[in-house]
């Protein structure tokens, strides 16, 4: 390391040498962030996995007291059209009276209570409960009866009869206008 | 550190009361596969064999057992043949042109696919009988106990269309109808099985479908534990003596 | 254990490439405290378990195929129909076991003696760095079994990584190949297990290196300087092997007798439609799957999940005590008893459903795990009375 | 290393501590051996590897000049009883002929010379050749044509026109009996 | 050392020659996406997929290609949805109770399976397209050369049932008709473009679903390839100056 | 490069664990002939390939599926789907042709400059060794791509395997996990890849260990004694840099301009009934396909194969010379070069059709490459005059 020339030359040099060490310390760099990167955006979900991942549904043919069911990502889904009635009669029920204790406003969208969307599939065994088309009995509690072990569900999916032990699930979804919902 | 791990055996001891709380309406059986050192009986496996494709084969598959592997029960390459051939004369479930069960194929699905099923039964599906010995705690004593769990449903329970009351399956009713039809099996020897004992044979086959490899297991397992004992101990002198020096 | 091998002449090889040079260098002749208890040579099982697990787990994946349907079907037909397939299926599984086994000792070990002071704080970061990683695999593993309950754990296991501010959605997505289990996903957590499983090793010789770097821990947690009191690793051989063969021994009567032993009941099975009534984890998560589920909700899981390891992590600093043996402090020592029970207790609960007081189990568990740590531990190691520390080792047992 | 006690002793000593070890090391070898062992036979094909790798054919249904053709291993397998005077017609073939010369004997087997067993896939785009069936058109060369692109082999499989530039492959078979092989 | 690497070089010409010996009857084509800087024409593609559509979807399939993907050529998600709509109007091939085609479909197979494609073809099956371009040196070019090659058969050569003549297959004879019929495409300007530009198109087509990274893989090249020499430059700089002193 | 930074008091973490002290002492200051020219810095490449395919390799195996079907739809779904999937593939496929491009370059300096002389008989044989192992990892890759080609060049393969005397069916038969390419062939096939893809790094790293320990090589085959011939590794960062930069140059053009460079056209083709009239394998396979092929028989191909690789090995004990490097045994240096030129003839022939002259130049290649190692090495460095060797390094470069 022993200089030659005096001073002022030599801390020249140190400091052209320290900016080139940066400079290219500093492309290094960017090009290091690049590749990190790509592999990391390489982890993303591919385009088949976004496939139907996210749809929209339509509300507004739906009428009061009736429901749709369709599939999303291969599982049902229920969309039941609540009457006011409907609503208030599960908002009496007492908590200790659930199987699987949960608010009723944590089971609807605030502001749209009367949608309720559920996933169908009874937490029990996996049977497909029955309830949306109008000859179908709804059970004890006006929601949605199991056919196979005869769980019944109120009607926000919440379990008030066995043999099943947890509520109807509740797949992801946001209001976009009062009668569109996007699921996913 | 030895209080603690005294300790950890204490907390576990509690663990195991703990579990023991959460148990079914179970009748438990005797099985011989069940001690440490038992083993499968044969002649139950082939009894419980016969049980079920007398009676149950119509509803559930075994889509992990091939009709060869009926060799570990003792049945002889004839035997098999024999099964195969009934088999196949009565083809009705499946298409026409379909191939001829072979014995390299594994037992023939019922079903052609869950929405028969489901239909069929009032949206339940019966399920492949493969690995649901290995689905419940002590398995073999609840698939005795759903066989023979079938009561009349008491006055207060309603009961759903097409459903059986039965004490032993979780939710009371299933769409399954009880199975076992009396003098379904003839023995080697012409005798007819009771009831109880077809619960109990099938019971154990399905065992044997969920762990195939349980004797073998043991066995082996047995010889590597004696292995070790015996390095445990010339190691031991080994290295003692080469100590003592 | 034969040191007269490096006297004599090396051999064509040796004088080469000089490994039993370095074998003796490194680890028979490498001086160690003279006070190593039994518990100080499960560092070698650990070894031990991970290499069953790597090799068994290169055997599973001669035969493993990383599809929805494909990994129960063709694991399964690998234990059926392969020659001691079964049996190489059992040592990994049960691989998993005793190796989590030896790690929660391990690192109880290190509760009770100090082993994180006198400048072990680095090592003890990287022992429960290590610690999480292998809980990372074994989870891989265990969801990987494509099982319905697989299915199920690796849909919660999303939605905790999702509960993470502001990466949370896009590290769930990273790890499940989509946005809900698909078809994307069995190939990704399987190549995870594989590649990670393979890259702990790499942590772990990381952690051994860095203990090897600073001064030996050991039962009186103290820094042991005299000379005298140390000796070569050889001295221990006797040890390490009943060790190992207790190790054996336990591996093979779970092999043997209980090969699903710790694991929830159906978890092999592929069939959805004979889901076990309650799913739960494999014993070695359910601490943490307690933890998580006394956080009420999914983010307060991860939470609690998370800062239960950092605070693990933390000890050396939390630690306020003079002496480090638990030898020498006794109600501290009373204390990681307590906690070593806490977490079976929490385990136990954890496994149960959320029915009578299991609930309440796992909160008070959950709420005294947080306690012991961020009261207990500062308090007690400040004010409770401590013994006097011996200067040198207090009994030699090599 | 320092013993003690009279050399009568130490040595003893040693004698025994080396038998002990060995003793030892064999039983540890023998473990070691065992592990190897079962991990090595574990690489063997399982059971589903095995089925229907192994079958035999009866020949003896098979009339001179016909031929029959089975599925082995999902490839179809051709099997032509030969005559007299195909063999000789294709023994006749000078090896200048052939686009892929290979002599008649390296296939067919010695002593079994009358029959020809062959995969009947098309080396140039994997069509299967006719001229089993009586009613077949055999080619030019008596053998079997492929109706993709009109690639002709002679009665032992040899490629004698293209586009194909290979003969039909051999699979891996031996005579158990006169009139019985054992395919794989 | 040097030496051994000119040694190398020249061998490896001499291997270029080589290789250029074995070559086919071919009519060489300009293809946008040729020339190593060289990116796809995106109406070229359009049109080459509105070909395909009109003349070879009728018998091959495209498996690995969606219907998704088509954006990539340009197409809005209008077009998609009117090329959908249009197939899902036909929907003559497949049975009944099948869902109708959605923009994440991959391009629908011809044929239900490949026996029935065999039997119309006496034997053959259409291969499926997505990477018959890589599948043969110069892909493009020997598909243009394909569509362009059939001729009338020489006296000499005898035909097999139901195959045509074609120069620049190997074998002289397909079973594929000529396919590309004239007028069965009208460009956007209403248009009908020659044989020889369908041919050209669906080339360029079938060249892109073989590769569509193409663009992108000599758009991030070419960044890769600036980075490094600024990186050199600047590393030659920082490691120079730094032994200067 | 800048080695101030161990003089300066540790860090917190230095401290702990020194990884900086022992990357100066084990790398930048470790010393190093000063006479090593431009090849020399091919060993850091080597590391530099290896690690690029560890990492591409493990992110194609996020998405791989080892099925029949799944191998190749798998893929091709990753790189079209994928961001940056094609990149990753392209980085994985070429980096193999850029690993065996170094690989083979550092065969030749080897031989050129008798790399393998003074005591580096174990360095030259490990050496020989990963080289193999390199080829099999190559080879596994390659046939789990799914192609129809795959599916054939395993056939040929395991036609190989099973001509070796004795164990020949059973290897074959653990290869491809059935009696023909089946079902279980896939995953097998596919973790034999992984797995030894990512175990031949250990290997790779014995062989430096063993190079460390032995005397340095260098261009004039000398054993350099002398301290003042030596310089600390450092002293070479710049040209290892500007080798690097030219690495990662000619790699860019590669996946820029040709991704497929060296690899069999076809090769991807999923539909059997696509087969390419004639299947090769890629490159770096090339050399060993011929000489497989000159072998007239599946065992006789074998036996070439297996002998050229031993004959490579025995180099040590079959060069007689006096003097180790080309410099100063011209006759011996142009038998090496015509040798080069050999294998490139050798590997461009085998990549033709058996139709016209090719067969004849594969034998006549394939003869020499015999005649040069066991008549040639021999006669040739015993006979031949050579030149005077300097007792010191002739030229220093750094
Ligand atoms: C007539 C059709 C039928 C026959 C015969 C039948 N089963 Fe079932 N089985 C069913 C149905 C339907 C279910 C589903 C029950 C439910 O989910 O309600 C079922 C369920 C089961 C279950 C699973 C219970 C659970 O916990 O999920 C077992 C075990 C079982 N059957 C065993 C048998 C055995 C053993 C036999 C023969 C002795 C048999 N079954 C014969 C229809 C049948
Ligand atoms: C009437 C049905 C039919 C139509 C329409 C058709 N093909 Fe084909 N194609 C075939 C058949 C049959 C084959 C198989 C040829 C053979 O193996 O003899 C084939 C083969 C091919 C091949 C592969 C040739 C080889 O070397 O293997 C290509 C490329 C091809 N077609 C492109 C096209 C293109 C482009 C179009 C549209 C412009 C098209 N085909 C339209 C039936 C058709
Ligand atoms: C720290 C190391 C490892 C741990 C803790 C671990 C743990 C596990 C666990 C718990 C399972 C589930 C087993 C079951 O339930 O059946 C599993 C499965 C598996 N592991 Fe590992 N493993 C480790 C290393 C590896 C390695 C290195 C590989 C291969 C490279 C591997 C390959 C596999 C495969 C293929 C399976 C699926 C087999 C099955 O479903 O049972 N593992 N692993
Ligand atoms: C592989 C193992 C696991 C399985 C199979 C599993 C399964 C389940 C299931 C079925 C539930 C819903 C039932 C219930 O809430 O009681 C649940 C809840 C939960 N699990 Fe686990 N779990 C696993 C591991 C874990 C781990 C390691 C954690 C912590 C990181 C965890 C955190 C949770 C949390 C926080 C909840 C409650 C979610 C909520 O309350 O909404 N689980 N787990
Ligand atoms: C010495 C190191 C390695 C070499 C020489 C190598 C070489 C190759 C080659 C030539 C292919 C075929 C690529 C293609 O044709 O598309 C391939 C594919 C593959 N390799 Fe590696 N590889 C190595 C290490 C690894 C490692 C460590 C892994 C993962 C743990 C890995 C995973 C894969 C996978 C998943 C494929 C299939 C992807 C495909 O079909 O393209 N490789 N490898
Ligand atoms: C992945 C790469 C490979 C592919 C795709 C491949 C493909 C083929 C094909 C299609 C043939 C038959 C056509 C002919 O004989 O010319 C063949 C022959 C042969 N290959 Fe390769 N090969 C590969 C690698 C190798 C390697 C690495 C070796 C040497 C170990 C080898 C040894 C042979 C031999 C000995 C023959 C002649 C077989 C005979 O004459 O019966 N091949 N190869
Ligand atoms: S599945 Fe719904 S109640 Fe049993
Ligand atoms: S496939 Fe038989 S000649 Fe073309």
């Amino acid at each position: 390391m022993a200089g030659s020339g005096d001073m002022a030359v030599e801390h020249g040099g140190e400091d052209r040498r320290d900016f080139l060490k940066i400079l290219f310390g500093a492309t290094a760099a960017v090009g290091g962030a690049a590749i990190v990167w790509s592999f990391g955006s390489a982890l993303e979900p591919g385009e088949s996995a976004k496939d139907g991942a996210v749809f929209d549904v339509d509300l507004s043919p739906i009428e009061a007291n009736s429901g749709i069911s369709l599939r999303w990502r291969g599982k049902p889904v229920f969309i039941r059209h609540l009457t006011a009635g409907q609503v208030s009669a599960v908002e009496a029920t007492p908590m200790k009276d659930l199987i699987d204790p949960v608010a009723v406003k944590d089971r609807l969208k605030p502001g749209h209570s009367q949608y309720a969307v559920v996933v169908g599939v009874c937490p029990h065994r996996g049977c497909v409960p029955v309830g949306n088309k109008p000859t179908d009995p709804r059970g004890p509690y006006d929601g949605w009866l199991c056919p196979c072990h005869g769980a019944a569900f109120d009607a926000v999916g919440r379990v008030r009869r066995g043999p099943a032990q947890q509520n109807l699930d509740i797949p992801p979804y946001r209001f976009i206008s009062d009668t569109l919902i996007r699921l996913g | 550190m030895r209080r603690l791990i005294f300790a950890a055996v204490a907390a576990l001891a509690l663990s195991g009361l703990a579990r023991s709380a959460s148990a079914q309406t179970r009748l438990p059986q005797e099985f011989s596969f069940q001690s440490p050192l038992g083993t499968y009986d044969k002649t139950d496996l082939q009894v419980g064999f016969a049980v079920y494709q007398a009676n149950c084969a119509s509803c559930h598959g075994l889509g992990l057992v091939h009709y060869r592997d009926l060799r570990h029960l003792g049945l002889a390459p004839q035997d098999i043949a024999a099964v195969l051939a009934k088999l196949n004369a009565e083809k009705s479930a499946d298409p026409p042109g379909k191939a001829p069960l072979m014995a390299r194929d594994t037992f023939r699905a019922p079903f052609p696919d869950d929405a028969a099923a489901a239909a069929k039964f009032h949206g339940a599906i019966p399920p492949d009988l493969s690995l649901i010995e290995r689905g419940h705690k002590n398995g073999a004593d609840y698939i005795y106990s759903l066989l023979m769990g079938y009561r009349a449903a008491p006055p207060d329970v309603t009961m759903l269309p097409g459903h059986y009351y039965n004490v032993a399956f979780p939710g009371l009713q299933t769409a399954m109808p009880p199975a076992l039809k009396p003098g379904s099996v003839t023995l080697a020897d012409g005798k007819k099985p009771s009831v109880q004992q077809m619960a109990h044979d099938v019971a154990a086959f399905l065992a044997w479908t969920a762990n195939p490899t349980l004797d073998e297991r043991k066995a082996v397992g047995l010889r590597i534990i004696l292995f070790l004992i015996v390095l445990g101990i010339f190691g031991g002198l080994a290295l003692r003596s080469g100590r003592r020096v | 254990m034969d040191n007269s091998r490096s006297d004599t002449t090396p051999g064509w090889f040796e004088a080469r490439l000089p490994l039993c040079a370095a074998w003796h260098r490194h680890w028979s002749e490498h001086p160690v405290p003279a006070n190593l208890t039994f518990v100080w040579s499960f560092g070698v099982l650990v070894a031990v378990a991970l290499g069953v697990l790597a090799v068994s787990g290169i055997w599973l994946g001669f035969a493993y195929v990383p599809t929805t349907h494909g990994a129960a079907a063709s694991i399964e037909q690998y234990t059926r129909e392969v020659n001691f397939g079964w049996l190489i299926h059992d040592l990994h599984l049960d691989g998993t076991t005793m190796l989590f086994g030896v790690v929660y000792i391990e690192l109880f070990r290190g509760l009770y003696y100090g082993s994180y002071r006198n400048g072990r704080d680095l090592v003890w970061i990287i022992e429960v760095f290590r610690f999480f990683v292998f809980l990372a695999v074994g989870f891989c593993g265990f969801a990987m079994t494509g099982g319905a309950l697989a299915q199920a754990s690796l849909t919660v296991m999303a939605a905790h990584i999702a509960a993470i501010p502001i990466f949370g959605d896009g590290l769930s997505q990273w790890f499940l190949a989509g946005f809900v289990v698909g078809p994307a996903t069995a190939p990704r957590i399987a190549m995870l297990h594989e590649a990670i499983g393979v890259l702990v090793i790499l942590i772990a010789l990381l952690g051994y290196a860095a203990s090897r770097a600073a001064k030996p821990a050991n039962p009186d947690g103290i820094a042991v300087t005299d000379a005298g009191d140390m000796v070569p690793q050889s001295a221990y051989a006797g040890k390490v092997f009943s060790a190992f063969i207790i190790f054996a021994f336990i591996f093979a009567l779970i092999i043997t007798f209980a090969p699903d032993l710790g694991q929830p009941a159906g978890m092999s099975l592929t069939d959805p439609l004979s889901i076990p009534v309650r799913p739960a984890p494999p014993w070695y998560l359910l601490g943490f799957h307690g933890l998580a589920r006394a956080g009420m909700s999914v983010g307060g899981g991860t939470l609690l999940t998370v800062a239960a390891l950092i605070l693990l992590g933390a000890l050396p600093w939390l630690d306020q005590g003079k002496v480090a043996s638990g030898r020498y402090r006794p109600v501290y020592a009373g204390f990681v008893i307590l906690l070593a029970i806490d977490w079976i207790v929490l385990s136990v609960a954890a496994a149960e459903p959320a029915v009578g007081a299991w609930p309440v189990v796992i909160d008070i568990t959950t709420i005294w795990l947080f306690v012991h740590f961020i009261i207990i531990t500062p308090l007690v190691t400040m004010l409770a009375p401590e013994h006097a520390v011996p200067a040198r080792i207090a009994r030699r047992i090599a």
